[in-house]
């Protein structure tokens, strides 16, 4: 079992969701995160003073698949998540060992 | 009927001036003096009324800021809140340097005055009346401007804001005041020769500010990701309810001054005003919520705040004029009206993300019908004729009037943000500011589904590339 | 006091609605014609300030849904507002269709008033002043409906809420106020016959409310959570404090409407009522700030808010009747006893969000107490016997008839809303709604321990299988 | 002007309580008593006008309240909503017990009054007038003290803030008062007695309050992590614009009673003070917005916020004695010096989280200055001599009693908050609390770059050991 | 070294809180997630237009811990997170190389 | 490739990235968390009923790397996220087996 996490852009959050629906993935885990890289964040200015948000909103998207299916998320995401512009974000993939279902104990791929 | 008083002889403008000393231990009191001191009190007491009623009236630009600042988006916080301050302080530098003069100003035409700009009519040590009637006066045109922000909230550049905000109370909705109610003061318009009754303003200020409005919505255009690409009507969730449902109670709070001011006397006449508009208010309220119930089985506080401005706006033109029970039911008819209308502008494109077309617009246009069907005195088909005549004169004159000049400012200055502005929020783009940078802030519409709407932006976003998000 | 101007001949009542004319060029003064007209001009200064009064009280719609939005969750918050919205909406019309004529209609047997349903004392061209009355009398019963809303917070079925805020202006509030106020215009009740005190509605207004809140939390029974498997106390925090401030400071703007404003007339004994409304509501918010920093040594924010409030809730009664100094002591005495009903419902295992039931049941009948015991002509027994006749009748009126009433709402509809929805938040369950779409909320109880709740929610929690959160 | 009042003899004072009675059907109206009676409805109409004013004023405090709130950070709301709360509370309660007396008490020496203290002016069955002046004089005392907590927001202890608080209002405000007011009542100033113009308070109140929270930010130091190491300004921006807007309209429409309620009488003299408040306001935000645009290329929200009240706050002296085009002039020059002043003082590590030292201080001088300068009846080097003395004076006064008084503070109870608690926000070090339970809140600052900040936070880190964070 | 990391329901968290602390666990470092699976969202309704929130709130709990205590650890939380009703979550397990303690600069075992 | 996962106290966040950049790194991801640990959170009192929220704010930052930054790295966030006072934070290593970049597709060391 392998683990996929995107660093994407909050728009396309919904396109990579139908995507991976499309596939058949039928769970993830996605939460709020702040990204710094080579998109920069903007200067806001509050009465006077400037300050700079270095950093930029970014959704986090975890999902744990069986090995033989990661490719094809891989490749999905990478699509549906591109906008060819910078601050696209990244998909970095690790194996996970184990997995259970809390609701039934169930391990491994039968849990997922 | 207040120019009665600008006759009163200079004796009696001396008294004024000082009330009390008027009676100093040695003067032994007259008749006519008496009668003199009399008038005078009253005065006193009619400048008060005015006077505080503006200010009830004035604090609707707090309601206006806290409706439209709750039921748009956080990333337009501030967008929001520096239309509406702005709105209120370019109207009233716009309506003391030209709009008066155009509504209230003396006439040959009987289309516009052309008399009274700056408040010239004053002179220090003259009858100070003219200023309060401005003051009173003023409030009510900046109403009628803030109304439109709401309808063209979360798109408009700032700038295009400032313009047409200027434009609205400087001269479309004063020329169009004048028809109505230019006689109050040195004016004296077609419209109100005719008859036409709008004590309040229904029709002068809210179906002129809706209709405004409207055709700011029509040249805008919807918000991105209103519709999907099949065109189905996306939810855009307003950001802070508590906001929005405290500005409704502020606004129900104004209208007492908005209403019941628009006597300019300190008389009873404004119990039965006061009564009638709570009716038609808690009317308005009830019976949308019940509607919303029937349509969506969920009793929804957007429409049921929403219903209790509809009865607001359509019981200010005749809540003179009618009795403590049509007032109610006046109010009741609006709150039905408004639910269907706000589908309405939905089903056909118009996005406006607060409502303001429906429940000024709309309910305005009923308001002022209502109040020759249910007139106490009676109706006829003249009377109903007349407030056709001019809730059609205001769709048509503030419709074009505005339409024109959204258009021309739009092939200038350009009335909308880029679409990567508007995706951003248009608090960083013109104000460079957050609302909220203390808090997470999470777009609603991030983890809501609708089906095709991604196709929708996708196809913005490989389109126009932005560059961040 | 009032009465007499009914019989005003008809020429004031003309020379009322035109009152500037009157004094055309060529009528002569008379004596006696000035003596009608100051009349008339005090008259009219009576509707202005009881009517701004009147608007001022409605403002205090707008206080309570603040502090009970800002006491309470955020996945209540657009219950809260809903309720509020429409206590003040059907409460109005209830009041206009039955609740006016049970208070102060006439009345053969002395327990309730029979004439004056749907305002049908007015007639167009009569004496308005039953409206204006009417007016200052509904945003009083509205009061009184929208103070038992913050105890039975954040678990109440919205449909049951509707129904109990319709009898309780309808029936409950005005019921008991006939007795003590209908003699203010055409009833006249038992208790003002035997001298009872309540100048502006510490037991009519408050304690009623105070004691119908009384009665639902304990027929509710407490929300989940709120008291661990062995019996502790868990605080369960406001999610808005601001918005808490903000409707105190609303309140306290109210209060110089409710309480002078019962004056029903423009005098100067309104001087004395501002002080005294004022410096209660000062001492009971440094007292209850001190008592509880004595108590938990922190300067405690709901306390002293709710300080403010216990004063202003005293003072009502005593207002018109007692000294500054007097007033001061009186609210200061409401702050510490607010802090301690606060701590003993609490441990009653009566679980009331906001504190209505301390604030308005407690000093309610607390400021009744002090209007005899302070009373500026003097005190004895037996006006001591009969504030404490009124505070007793009071308690058994209100919480016995709003017993049964939840009883029987809770056999027939239902008074309260599935463990499911209570955990998920009333914002969803009823009105399909979030508060505030667009900020990550967190509960604060997620992240908080209370020693034995995981056993309690757990134990709900397999037993009722939540199909959400 | 009042004085008169209190030699109507007691017969009028018996008429007033029972205003209508006293015209019964049997007495034959004469002309004394009608003259008698005329004057008796125009007292009612001055109280009703002045405590109307007064609690518009009051309402100010929630303004306050909102504006201070918005502009600081998340983790301090809660203390600033308790210094507004409290400073209004013990301002009332010392204002009551000292200040009015020393403000308004006769006076030998003519530089503080001494009688009057405890409200011993009145007695039961009196004149009441000196209720409604107080009432009216105590929201203003108020005021002043409550700027002085924006300023020093964020930092200060909130024992040490009881302390101070009472002091400005028992003490320092009442005695500068004393030398330009105190002849409104039983006093008798040499400021006044020079032909000092403040009509409603730019200096009397404003500037007074802006100079004591200038010591204040001075002896405090600036908050940890305002200024980088290599000294820039860094921001920390507000963390709640939408109730900081929401507090500027209150506050605007607070000034509606803080101007024209200034005349304590109701007449004709409001209407151009209304209008004159208005424009002010509006021309003060235009500007500032303008001069924001100019400076940073963005519409600054803060700063359009800050220039409306600096026009407020400018026009408060002049407002009865200048022209309306005047107000838009006096106005306009406040809202850019409000931007230049704020700048200015940032760059001098003087640190106002909410721009109280530039709006109340600088505009409060400049708007006295232009009473002189604009004076409607001429002016001459001698009017703006003695204006210029006067805010001299008010410097002085304040600056040097607050900065001793402030030192005094800090030297035995300590005026500021331990690192620890002021990193991890007030609310909990001294109210043990959160404003906002349910949200997720983020601090601004966190996510925010700022060269050099990090190595002055961490210098601090490492000195003083955190417990938290 | 081991990391659990567990996707529960928000109020399930403080009994798993309460049995790894009973397990002599000293540490866990806790966040906000929204999840997509089995178990749906909800619909609401805004002013007349309906839309559909896919996402549920979870909490994620992440524990890293020593080898032998991974199963220990994994019995509670499948214990203590139960309702048995869809969504329950899931567990993850998987290998961490090293841990430090940024306070004393430890490192491996002594860090957790 | 290796990921290195910090749980900091949030004041620290500047010093930390300003460390890492000093370092070449050119991109980190970042997210609010809760932890618990040695460090208590606080008690609070609201209307006199005393509650305890266990957890106390934290910043995680994760930074994926090449396996030859890993020491350099680990060493900067050591020193930068110090205050020498309980709850300080972790650091914790794990392998990675494939990043990608969205924009561009490419994987691997180019990706990060
Ligand atoms: N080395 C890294 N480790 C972890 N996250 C990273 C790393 N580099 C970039 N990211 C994440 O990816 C996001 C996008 O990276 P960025 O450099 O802005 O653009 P691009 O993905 O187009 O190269 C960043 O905002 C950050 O969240
Ligand atoms: N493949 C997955 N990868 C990551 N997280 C998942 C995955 N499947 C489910 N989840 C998480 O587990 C939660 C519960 O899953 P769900 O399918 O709703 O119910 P259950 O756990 O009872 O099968 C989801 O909300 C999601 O956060
Ligand atoms: N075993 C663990 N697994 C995951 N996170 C942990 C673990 N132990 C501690 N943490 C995280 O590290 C933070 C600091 O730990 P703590 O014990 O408070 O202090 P210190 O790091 O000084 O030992 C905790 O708040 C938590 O977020």
């Amino acid at each position: 079992m392998k683990k996929i996490e995107a660093i994407i852009k909050p728009f396309k959050l919904e396109e990579v969701k139908e995507g991976l629906a499309e596939l058949g993935i039928s769970g993830m885990t996605v939460s709020e995160v702040k990204g710094f890289g080579r998109q920069k964040g903007h200067s806001e200015i509050y009465r006077g003073a400037e300050y700079t948000v270095d950093f930029v909103p970014k959704i986090k998207v975890e999902v744990v698949v069986d090995g033989n299916m990661v490719d094809k998320v891989i490749k999905v995401i990478l699509a549906q998540a591109k906008t060819g512009q910078i601050g696209d974000g990244k998909v970095f993939v690790r194996s996970i060992e184990n997995a259970y279902r809390i609701r039934t104990g169930e391990e491994g791929r039968k849990a997922i | 009927m207040k120019k009665i008083l600008r006759k009163i002889p200079l004796l009696i403008g001396i008294l004024l001036l000082l009330p009390l000393l008027a009676w100093g231990a040695d003067e032994v009191p007259t008749i006519t003096g008496n009668a003199d001191a009399i008038k005078a009190v009253q005065t006193n007491a009619d400048y008060v009324w005015t006077l505080v009623a503006a200010a009830l009236v004035f604090f609707m630009q707090a309601g206006f800021a806290m409706v439209e600042t709750g039921f748009t988006r956080a990333k337009n916080a501030v967008n929001i809140l520096m239309k509406n301050l702005m709105d209120f302080s370019m109207g009233s530098i716009f309506y003391w340097a030209v709009g008066f003069g155009l509504m209230f100003g003396a006439t040959t035409t009987g289309w516009f005055g052309t008399s009274g700009f700056f408040l010239s009519d004053f002179s220090p040590g003259g009858d100070p009346w003219v200023l309060a009637f401005w003051m009173f006066q003023v409030v009510f045109a900046a109403t009628a401007a803030t109304i439109v922000s709401g309808a063209m909230a979360e798109r408009t550049k700032f700038i295009s804001y400032l313009i047409y905000s200027a434009v609205v109370s400087g001269l479309i909705y004063p020329i169009f005041g004048s028809w109505a109610w230019g006689g109050l003061f040195h004016g004296g318009g077609w419209l109100e020769g005719l008859g036409f009754i709008d004590f309040a303003g229904s029709t002068v200020v809210h179906s002129i500010g809706g209709w405004v409005a409207l055709a700011g919505a029509i040249v805008l255009g919807p918000r991105i990701g209103k519709y999907t690409k099949d065109g189905k009507v996306r939810a855009i969730p307003g950001h802070n309810l508590p906001l929005a449902a405290l500005g409704v109670f502020i606004l129900w709070l104004g209208w007492f001054g908005f209403n019941p001011g628009s006597t300019t006397a300190a008389n009873k006449d404004i119990a039965m005003i006061f009564v009638n508009t709570n009716l038609a208010a808690a009317a308005g309220c009830i019976l949308a919520m019940v509607t919303s119930w029937l349509r969506f089985k969920k009793f929804d506080v957007g429409m049921s705040l929403n219903g209790a401005l509809a009865g607001l706006v359509a019981i200010t033109s005749p809540c003179a004029t009618v009795t403590p029970l049509s007032s109610l039911i006046i109010g009741a008819i609006a709150g039905i009206l408004v639910v269907l209308a706000v589908l309405f502008f939905d089903r056909i494109k118009v996005d406006d993300p607060v409502g303001a077309i429906s429940v000024h617009g709309v309910c305005g246009a009923w308001g002022t019908l209502s109040a020759g069907i249910f007139n106490i005195g009676g109706t006829s088909a003249k009377i109903i004729g007349v407030q056709l005549l001019g809730i059609g004169t205001a769709f048509v004159w503030a419709f074009t009037t505005a339409f024109v000049m959204f258009k021309l400012i739009d092939l200038t200055v350009g009335l909308r943000v880029s679409p990567e502005e508007e995706l951003e929020g248009l608090d960083y783009g013109e104000h460079g500011a957050r609302a909220y940078p203390d808090f997470q802030i999470v777009s609603a519409t991030t983890f809501a589904a609708g089906s095709g709407s991604s196709a929708n932006e996708g196809a913005w976003s490989s389109a126009t590339a932005p560059a961040t998000n």
